[in-house]
C-alpha cells in the first residue's frame, strides 16, 4: 500500500535508468540521507559519532571496496586489510611530504597506491581461480603486513613502528585530523567521501565496466566469447576495489584510530571485512552499508547494552557472548538467506508492494 | 657483487660448513611441515566429503586440545580426558552436521566457506568462555607422551670439523611417528571399511551415493568426527611443541598454502605440501631471511603457493582441467 | 587484407557466393584424444549452415575452435578471408563472431535487460572515467545502446521479462535470451549451439522463426549445431555432418539425407 | 531509528560517577592472543582498587567504581574503550597496549585525560614537558633495556668487558618490540658489542623454532627478550631445546609471568628477568585483598594466583592510580576529582619506604616519585630469577643508566614533537 510504484511511468530511458526510479525509494533515500546529515549530527554523542558513526562508515567504504572484487567480479579476496594498510601508509607518506596540502586530495590520492599495489596481486587471478586465488590473496595480505613492519621508511623510522596522525587543516583552517579535529568534523569528512566513493562505483557498476565484471563473475568463459577481455575486466576490478579499500584504510587511521601499527590491518581486519560483505550481501552496494552495521553495530550494542540493560555480567564474558552470537547469526544468516540482508529487505519490499492485499 | 654472492653463493657455503645444523634446520622443517600436513589433512577430509572448505580446522584444533587440557585441570584424569575430549569432537561433528550442513546443502562453495568462519567465531567464543582465555600447558607427560630429546653428535659435522650437534625432541619424533599411522588408519578406513567405501562413494558424486541408500547426514557427521580426531592430535602434538592458546588458530592458517600446493582432495598431496612448505620456509628464513631482515617466514609459505601455482594451477596431485563450454 | 578483398570482388564477379568461413583440414586433440580429425569446410555469406552428427561427434569442439577457445593442433582457419593462428575469444568477439551455447551460459545474476547490454560490450567505447560519474558521453552511450536492446527486446517478444533476473526463467525465454545476447553484438556470423533443445514444440517453431529472420532482416550469416532432424532440414541452406571428429558428408539437406555414411551413423534416426 | 540509537547510546555513556563517587575504567584484556597475560594483570588492578572499596570505603572517602572495557588487545576496540571511558568520564587511562597507547597519547591533552602506561608504551612519554598527559613511571622500555646491558656487564665485570661480545635480541615485531632497538644500537656501538635481532612476527609467536635456530648458529653470549603473551612461554621452551644456557637468556618484566617460565619446566631454571615488583603474597595489602575479595567470592582471581609476577604487577598499576588520587585530592581538596586534578596528582606522587609501609606493602616496589618535567621517574628495578618452581630475587635493586636515557629520550621526545607538527606546547602549569 505505502510502497506501490503503480502509476509511476517512464516515458524516456534516461528517467528509466535512474538509480531509484520510483518515488518511495527517493523518499527513502532522502530520509536516510537527512538523518545522516542533520539527525544524528544534533543529536548523536561524541560516543555514538566517533564509535559507532565514523567506524560504521568507514567499514561501509571498505565493504564497498571488496564487494567490487568479490561481489561484482567474482575474485575472492581475503587481502582487503592490507590494501587498507597500502592506503593508509600512502596517505601518511602523503601528508608528511606534503603537510600543507588537503587532506582530503590525499586520502583520495592515497588509494591509488593501493590501486597499483591491488594489480600487481590481481595477477595471478589471470591463472588462479576461486578457492585457491583467495588463498593467493593471503600471500599479499601476510607480505604487506611485513613490509608494514620491515621498511621502515614507511612510517618515517619511529622508534614504535607505528604511523600516527598529525594534525592537518584544510578548506580555510578547519582542523580535519589529529586529536583536535572534532568528532563532526571527522564526521562529515568520512560521510563526505561515502557518499562520493558511493555515487561514482554505483555509477560504475550499472554501467558498461560493471557489466563486464558481472560477466566473469557470472561465467568467464561466456564473458570472454562475447569480448570482454579477462585481463583488463580482473584488474580493472581488483584497481577499482584496491582504491576504495585504500581510501577506508587512510580514513581509517586518519579519521578514526589516530594512530595505527601494522596489527591494525591484519588479516583479521580482512575477515571482518569479508563478513560484512557476504552478511550484506555480495553484489549489492545497499548490502555493502546493511552488512557493515550489522557486523560492527551488533557488538557494539552488545558490549555496552548488556550492562545498560541492567544485565551486570564481566567485560570478557560479554566478549565471549558476543564473539558466539556473532558466529551463530552468521550461521544463522546464510541458512535464511544466503543472498544477504539485502536480499531479505528485497523480498520485504515485494511483499510491501502487494500489501495488504497479496491475491488481488 | 657483494649482493649477488650473498644470495646465490654464501647460504650454500654456510649450508655446507655446518652439516650439522642443516640437518637441524631440515628436521624442524619437517616437523613444522608435518603439523601443519595433520592441519592439512583435516581440511581434506572434509572436502573430499562435502565439498566444504573449512576455515574452522584450526580454531578445532584449539578447540579439541583446551578441551583436554580443561578437562584434565578439572580433575578428570588424563586419559579419560582424553576419551571425554574425543566424545566432545563427536558431539561437535553431530551439532555441526545438524545445525550447519544440513540446512545449507547444494549452497554455493563461499556459502559453506562463510559458514565455517562463522563456526570459528563461535568456537573461539565457547572455548573461552568455558575454558578461559589463559594459555595452558598440554599435558603430555600425563598422556604418555616421551619428553627431553635425543642428542646426535656426528664426528666432524659441526663448524671447522667439531663435533656436530642435532638434537631431536622426542616429542617431535612422536609426532612424526604418530602422523603416519594416524594416515594409514586413515587409508585402511577409506579403502577396507564400508563407511570408508561410502565415503569415496559420497565423495566422487552425491545423487549417485543418495541413490544407492546411503546416507549423506550419517556420512557428514563421521567425517567431521575424523577431522575432530584429526584435529585432537594435531592440538595435542602442537601443545606440546609450545603452548595451547588461542594464538595457534593463526598458525593454522599455514594449512591453506599446503592445501594448494596438494591439491583439496589429495591425502598423500597433503603430507607432500606439508613437507615443502615446513622445510621451504625454514631453509629460506634460515638462510636467506637474514639478507632481508628475517621474519620472512610470516609469508614465505604464501608466496611458495602462490608462484606454484601460478605454473600449475591444478596443485600438485591434481588433474589438469580442461575447461568446456 | 588487399588479397582478401580481391577474392571477395572475384567471387561477386563470377556470381559464385562468397565465404565467409573456411576451415581448412583442422585437427584438435586433449591429451591424446582427438576430437577432430583432420575437417574441411566453408561457410558462405548470408547462408545458414547446420552441423549435425551424433552425440560425440565434435560439433561442439569445432564451434569452440572456430571462436577461438580452442586452438586446434593443425589447420588453418580463414575469416573473411584473413588467416589466423592463435586468437583468444574475445578477438574472434571483436571480429564479428556470436554465439549461444548448448548448456545456456547467460549470466545469472544479471537482469534479462543487462544480460542483452552486456552484449554491447564491444560496440561501447566511452571512456572509463565518463562511467565515474555517468555523466556526459558514457550516459549518452548507455542510452543509445539501450535503445538498441530495446529493439531487439521486442523482435524476440521478451518484453515482459525484461526486468527478471535471467536465473528465474524458464529453460526456453534463457534460450531466447541468449540469443538476444549474441544478436545484440550485431556479428557477421552467429553461432547457435543446440538452439533448441528440450524445447517443445511451439517454442520450437518460435526459435525457427526467430532464426529465419534473423538471417533474412539482418543479413547474418548462421551456423548452427541441432539434433532435431526436422528442422535442421527446413532451415539449413547446406548441411556438414559429423561422426567420431571426422567430417562424412557435406552438401545440402537433400544430399545429406541421401548419403549413405550419414544414414549409417544414426543408424535409423534418418529419414 | 538515529534518534533511538543515540537515546540508547547516551543512556550508557552519559558520565557515570555519582556524587560520591569516582570512575575509573580500565580496559583489560582477557581474551585474544594475549590474554594468558592479560588476565593476571587485569585481576591485580581491579582487586587492589576494589579492596581499597571494602577496606577503607574508596580513597579518601570516595569510592572507586571500577568498570572494565575488554580490548582483546586490539586497537579497534581499545580506541572504542577510550571513547566509551571519555563519556563515562575517567579520571585515567591505562591502555595496556602499546598500539592503543600510541593512539591515545595525541588525544589526551585535548580530552584532558591523563595516560597511564605503567612502564610501556612510548618511552619518550617521559619527557613530561612534551607529554603532559602521558605517564609511564616507574620507568620506560629504555631504562629496561640499559638495565640489563647494565646488569650483563656487572655479571662479565665491568662495561669494558662489553667489547666483542654478541647479545641477541629476540623481540615481538611490533611498536612494543621494537622501542628498545634505537638504544640497544647505540650501546653496541658504544661499548663495542655485537646486537643481533630476531624479530618474531605476532602471528608466529607459537612458531618460533626458526628464530632459535639462528640464535643456535649465531650463539650469541647473551639472549635479551621483549616478548608478550604466548610468545614468552614458547620461547623459553625452544632456548631450552637448543640448549641455550639459561642463565644467560634476561627478558623484560613482561617476559616474566609464572606461566611463561613453568612452560619450560625444570629446563628453564636460570632463566632472568628484569621486575619492579616483589613476587608472592606477603604483604598486608594482599592478605587483605584475599580476606575481603577472594573468600568473600567478590573476585575473579583464583586464590593460588594471588602474589604472582603479573598479578602484582597490576597491583602495582593500581597503587599508583590510587595514590595519584589521594595526592589530587590533597592537592586541590576536592573529594570527586576530575581528570585535570588526576594529571597533577600524578605529576606531585612519590611514593616512598614510610607510604609503602603504611599501604602494607613494604618491600613490594621501590619507591618511586613522579616530577613534571619526568613522568617516569626513572625508578629502580631488580633482576629475578626462575628456580624451576617461582621466581627468586637475584640482584639488588639497581637503577638504570639514567645519564645515557634521559638525553636520548629527550631527543626521541623532540622527533616526535617534530613529526608530529604541529604538537602543543605545554599549558598545564607546573606543581601546584
Amino acid at each position: 500500500m505505502f510502497y506501490r510504484e503503480a502509476g509511476q511511468f517512464k516515458t524516456s530511458y534516461e528517467a528509466d535508468q535512474q538509480v531509484f526510479p520510483i518515488l518511495q525509494d527517493k523518499i527513502g533515500i532522502g530520509a536516510i540521507l537527512i538523518i545522516g546529515l542533520v539527525v544524528v549530527p544534533l543529536t548523536g554523542s561524541d560516543f555514538m559519532i566517533t564509535s559507532i558513526m565514523i567506524p560504521f562508515l568507514i567499514f561501509s567504504l571498505a565493504t564497498i571496496g571488496l564487494n567490487i572484487l568479490t561481489g561484482y567480479a567474482g575474485q575472492l579476496s581475503l587481502g582487503s586489510g592490507a590494501f587498507m594498510g597500502v592506503g593508509a601508509y600512502a596517505c601518511y607518506k602523503l601528508t608528511t611530504i606534503f603537510p600543507d596540502a588537503n587532506l582530503v586530495v590525499l586520502v583520495l590520492l592515497s588509494g591509488f597506491f593501493s590501486a597499483a599495489i591491488g594489480m600487481v596481486f590481481g595477477l595471478p587471478s589471470l591463472r588462479i581461480k576461486g578457492l585457491y586465488l583467495a588463498v593467493t590473496t593471503l600471500a599479499a595480505q601476510f607480505f604487506l603486513e611485513w613490509c608494514f613492519i620491515r621498511v621502515p621508511w614507511l612510517y618515517n623510522y619511529n622508534a614504535s613502528g607505528a604511523i600516527e596522525v598529525p594534525e592537518r587543516t584544510g578548506f580555510g583552517g578547519i582542523i580535519l585530523s589529529g586529536p583536535a579535529a572534532s568528532p563532526l568534523t571527522r564526521y562529515f569528512l568520512v560521510l563526505g567521501l561515502v557518499i562520493l566513493i558511493t555515487i561514482i562505483m554505483k555509477n560504475i557498476v550499472r554501467g558498461r565496466v560493471g557489466r563486464s565484471w558481472m560477466m566473469i563473475r557470472d561465467m568467464d568463459i561466456a564473458a570472454e566469447l562475447i569480448g570482454v577481455r579477462p585481463l583488463v575486466a580482473k584488474l580493472s576490478a581488483f584497481a577499482v576495489s584496491s582504491y576504495v579499500c585504500g581510501v577506508a584504510g587512510a580514513l581509517m587511521v586518519f579519521s578514526w584510530l589516530g594512530a595505527a601499527e601494522p596489527a591494525a590491518f591484519s588479516i583479521n581486519l580482512s575477515f571482518q571485512i569479508l563478513f560484512m560483505a557476504i552478511l550484506g550481501g555480495l553484489g549489492s552496494l545497499v548490502g555493502s552499508f546493511m552488512g557493515a552495521a550489522f557486523i560492527w553495530i551488533l557488538p557494539v550494542l552488545i558490549r555496552f547494552g548488556m550492562p545498560a540493560v541492567g544485565i551486570d555480567i564481566a567485560a570478557e564474558t560479554v566478549e565471549h557472548t558476543t564473539r558466539m552470537i556473532v558466529g551463530a547469526l552468521i550461521i544463522f544468516f546464510l541458512i535464511v538467506e544466503p543472498h544477504g540482508l539485502v536480499r531479505l529487505w528485497q523480498i520485504a519490499k515485494e511483499k510491501l508492494r502487494v500489501w495488504p492485499f497479496p491475491y488481488v | 657483487m657483494d649482493f649477488l654472492y650473498s644470495i646465490f653463493v654464501d647460504p650454500f657455503v654456510q649450508m655446507v660448513q655446518m652439516p650439522d645444523f642443516l640437518l637441524q634446520v631440515l628436521w624442524e622443517g619437517i616437523v613444522g611441515g608435518i603439523l601443519y600436513a595433520l592441519i592439512a589433512l583435516g581440511f581434506v577430509l572434509i572436502f573430499k566429503a562435502s565439498g566444504v572448505f573449512n576455515f574452522a580446522q584450526g580454531i578445532m584444533v584449539v578447540f579439541a586440545a583446551l578441551t583436554l587440557v580443561g578437562l584434565y585441570e578439572k580433575g578428570v584424569p588424563a586419559l579419560a580426558a582424553l576419551v571425554l575430549a574425543v566424545g566432545v569432537m563427536a558431539l561437535l561433528a553431530i551439532c555441526v552436521e545438524r545445525f550447519v550442513m544440513r540446512p545449507l546443502v547444494n549452497q554455493p562453495d563461499i556459502i559453506l566457506l562463510m559458514a565455517t568462519i562463522g563456526l570459528t567465531y563461535f568456537l573461539v567464543g565457547l572455548g573461552e568462555f568455558i575454558f578461559g582465555g589463559e594459555p595452558k600447558v598440554m599435558i603430555a607427560n600425563e598422556l604418555g607422551l616421551p619428553s627431553g630429546s635425543v642428542v646426535l653428535e656426528p664426528e666432524g659435522w659441526g663448524p671447522g670439523g667439531s663435533p656436530g650437534l642435532i638434537s631431536l625432541q622426542k616429542i617431535d619424533i612422536a609426532a612424526t611417528v604418530i602422523a603416519a599411522i594416524m594416515i594409514v588408519a586413515l587409508a585402511i578406513f577409506f579403502n577396507k571399511t564400508r563407511i570408508g567405501r561410502a565415503l569415496r562413494a559420497v565423495a566422487d558424486d552425491h545423487q549417485a551415493a543418495l541413490s544407492v541408500g546411503i546416507s549423506l547426514n550419517q556420512i557428514w557427521a563421521i567425517v567431521w568426527f575424523a577431522a575432530g580426531v584429526v584435529a585432537l592430535v594435531t592440538g595435542i602434538m602442537w601443545g606440546a611443541r609450545s603452548d595451547v592458546s588461542f594464538a595457534l588458530e593463526i598458525v593454522a592458517l599455514k594449512a591453506l598454502p599446503v592445501l594448494i600446493l596438494g591439491g583439496f582432495t589429495s591425502i598423500p598431496g597433503a603430507i607432500v605440501g606439508g613437507l615443502i612448505i615446513g622445510v621451504g620456509e625454514k631453509i629460506g628464513e634460515i638462510y636467506w631471511g637474514p639478507l632481508v631482515g628475517g621474519g620472512i617466514e610470516s609469508w614465505l609459505a604464501y608466496g611458495i603457493a602462490l608462484v606454484f601455482l601460478i605454473f600449475r594451477p591444478q596443485g600438485l596431485f591434481g588433474e589438469k582441467i580442461i575447461e568446456r563450454v | 587484407m588487399n588479397a582478401a578483398t580481391e577474392t571477395a570482388v572475384a567471387a561477386e564477379a563470377t556470381g559464385e557466393p562468397e565465404v565467409m568461413l573456411k576451415v581448412e583440414n583442422v585437427s584438435l586433440s586433449f591429451g591424446g584424444v582427438r576430437a577432430i580429425t583432420n575437417i574441411s569446410f566453408d561457410i558462405r555469406k548470408g547462408e545458414i549452415r547446420a552441423i549435425i552428427g551424433p552425440n560425440g561427434a565434435g560439433k561442439t569442439s569445432m564451434l569452440n575452435v572456430i571462436n577461438g577457445f580452442y586452438h586446434p593442433q593443425e589447420g588453418v582457419i580463414t575469416f573473411k578471408g584473413a588467416a589466423r593462428s592463435k586468437m583468444r575469444p574475445y578477438e574472434a568477439a571483436s571480429q564479428g563472431i556470436a554465439r549461444t551455447f548448448q548448456n545456456v551460459a547467460l549470466f545469472k545474476g544479471m537482469s534479462t535487460l543487462d544480460n542483452i547490454m552486456s552484449g554491447r560490450t564491444l560496440l561501447m567505447k566511452k571512456h572509463f572515467f565518463w562511467h565515474l560519474f555517468h555523466y556526459g558521453p558514457a550516459r549518452t552511450e548507455e542510452i543509445e545502446h539501450r535503445r538498441k536492446v530495446e529493439e531487439i527486446i521486442d523482435f524476440l517478444e521478451i518484453q515482459h521479462i525484461r526486468r527478471a533476473p535471467v536465473g528465474r526463467l524458464p529453460y526456453g525465454l534463457q534460450k531466447r535470451v541468449e540469443l538476444g545476447r549474441a544478436l545484440a553484438m550485431e556479428p557477421e556470423l552467429l553461432l547457435l549451439d543446440e538452439p533448441m533443445a528440450g524445447m517443445n514444440l511451439e517454442e520450437k517453431e518460435d526459435m525457427s522463426r526467430f532464426i529465419l529472420d534473423v538471417n533474412s532482416q539482418f543479413g547474418t550469416t548462421i551456423a548452427l549445431i541441432e539434433h532435431d532432424m526436422g528442422v535442421v532440414m527446413d532451415l539449413s541452406d547446406r548441411v556438414v555432418v559429423l561422426d567420431y571428429g571426422k567430417k562424412i558428408a557435406d552438401g545440402t539437406p537433400e544430399e545429406v539425407q541421401a548419403n549413405q555414411d550419414v544414414i549409417d551413423a544414426y543408424l535409423g534416426v534418418s529419414h | 531509528m538515529g534518534v533511538a540509537m543515540a537515546a540508547l547510546t547516551g543512556a550508557w555513556t552519559a558520565p557515570a560517577f555519582a556524587e560520591d563517587s569516582i570512575y575509573i575504567q580500565m580496559p583489560t584484556y582477557r581474551t585474544g592472543p594475549y590474554a594468558g597475560s592479560g588476565i593476571p594483570i587485569a585481576n591485580g588492578m581491579v582487586d587492589y582498587l576494589n579492596m581499597l572499596n571494602e577496606r577503607d570505603g574508596g580513597v579518601g572517602g570516595v569510592k572507586l567504581m571500577v568498570e572494565e572495557c575488554e580490548t582483546g588487545y586490539d586497537t579497534q576496540k581499545g580506541v572504542e574503550c577510550y571513547e566509551a571511558a571519555k563519556a563515562k568520564g575517567t579520571v585515567v587511562f591505562n591502555p595496556w597496549s602499546t598500539g592503543i597507547t600510541l593512539q591515545v597519547i595525541p588525544k589526551a591533552g585535548v580530552d584532558k585525560i591523563p595516560v597511564l602506561s605503567m612502564a610501556y608504551g612510548l618511552s619518550a612519554a617521559a619527557e613530561g614537558n612534551t607529554f603532559p598527559w602521558v605517564f609511564n613511571p616507574p620507568m620506560t622500555y629504555w631504562d629496561g633495556a640499559s638495565g640489563v646491558i647494565k646488569y650483563i656487564a656487572d655479571k662479565e665485570g665491568g662495561m669494558d668487558k662489553l667489547k666483542g661480545k654478541k647479545i641477541g635480541y629476540i623481540f615481538l615485531d611490533a611498536g612494543y618490540g621494537r622501542e628498545p632497538i634505537p638504544l640497544l644500537e647505540k650501546f653496541a656501538g658504544e661499548f663495542g658489542f655485537t646486537l643481533m635481532q630476531y624479530p618474531v612476527p605476532p602471528k608466529e609467536m607459537q612458531n618460533q623454532s626458526s628464530q632459535w635456530l639462528n640464535v643456535r648458529r649465531d650463539q650469541p653470549d647473551y639472549m635479551v627478550m621483549w616478548g608478550w603473551g604466548a610468545m614468552n612461554p614458547t620461547a623459553i621452551k625452544e632456548a631450552t631445546k637448543i640448549r641455550y644456557p639459561m642463565d644467560k637468556f634476561i627478558g623484560v618484566w613482561w617476559s616474566g609471568g609464572e606461566d611463561d617460565a613453568r612452560a619450560g619446566g625444570a629446563d628453564a631454571k636460570g632463566y632472568k628477568t628484569l621486575n619492579f615488583n616483589a613476587v608472592g603474597s606477603e604483604f598486608q595489602a594482599l592478605s587483605d585483598i584475599k580476606a575481603k575479595l577472594i573468600d568473600a567470592g567478590k573476585s575473579q582471581t583464583d586464590a593460588g594466583k594471588l602474589g604472582e609476577n603479573l598479578y602484582n604487577r597490576g597491583v602495582v598499576n593500581s597503587v599508583i592510580v590510587a595514590e595519584a588520587i589521594r595526592v589530587a585530592q590533597e592537592k586541590t581538596g576536592k573529594k570527586v576529582i576530575t581528570g585535570e586534578d588526576m594529571r597533577v596528582g600524578l605529576e606531585n606522587l612519590k611514593i616512598d619506604e614510610a607510604r609503602l609501609k603504611e599501604l602494607g606493602l613494604e618491600g613490594f616496589m621501590a619507591p618511586m616519585a613522579i616530577s613534571c618535567g619526568d613522568h617516569s621517574g626513572h625508578n629502580m628495578m631488580y633482576v629475578q630469577e626462575w628456580d624451576g618452581e617461582k621466581w627468586v630475587k637475584a640482584s639488588e635493586w639497581f637503577e638504570p643508566m639514567t645519564d645515557v636515557v634521559k638525553p636520548m629520550l629527550a631527543a626521541a621526545a623532540d622527533e616526535y614533537k617534530t613529526k608530529n607538527a604541529p604538537w602543543p606546547e605545554r599549558t598545564e602549569a607546573c606543581a601546584n
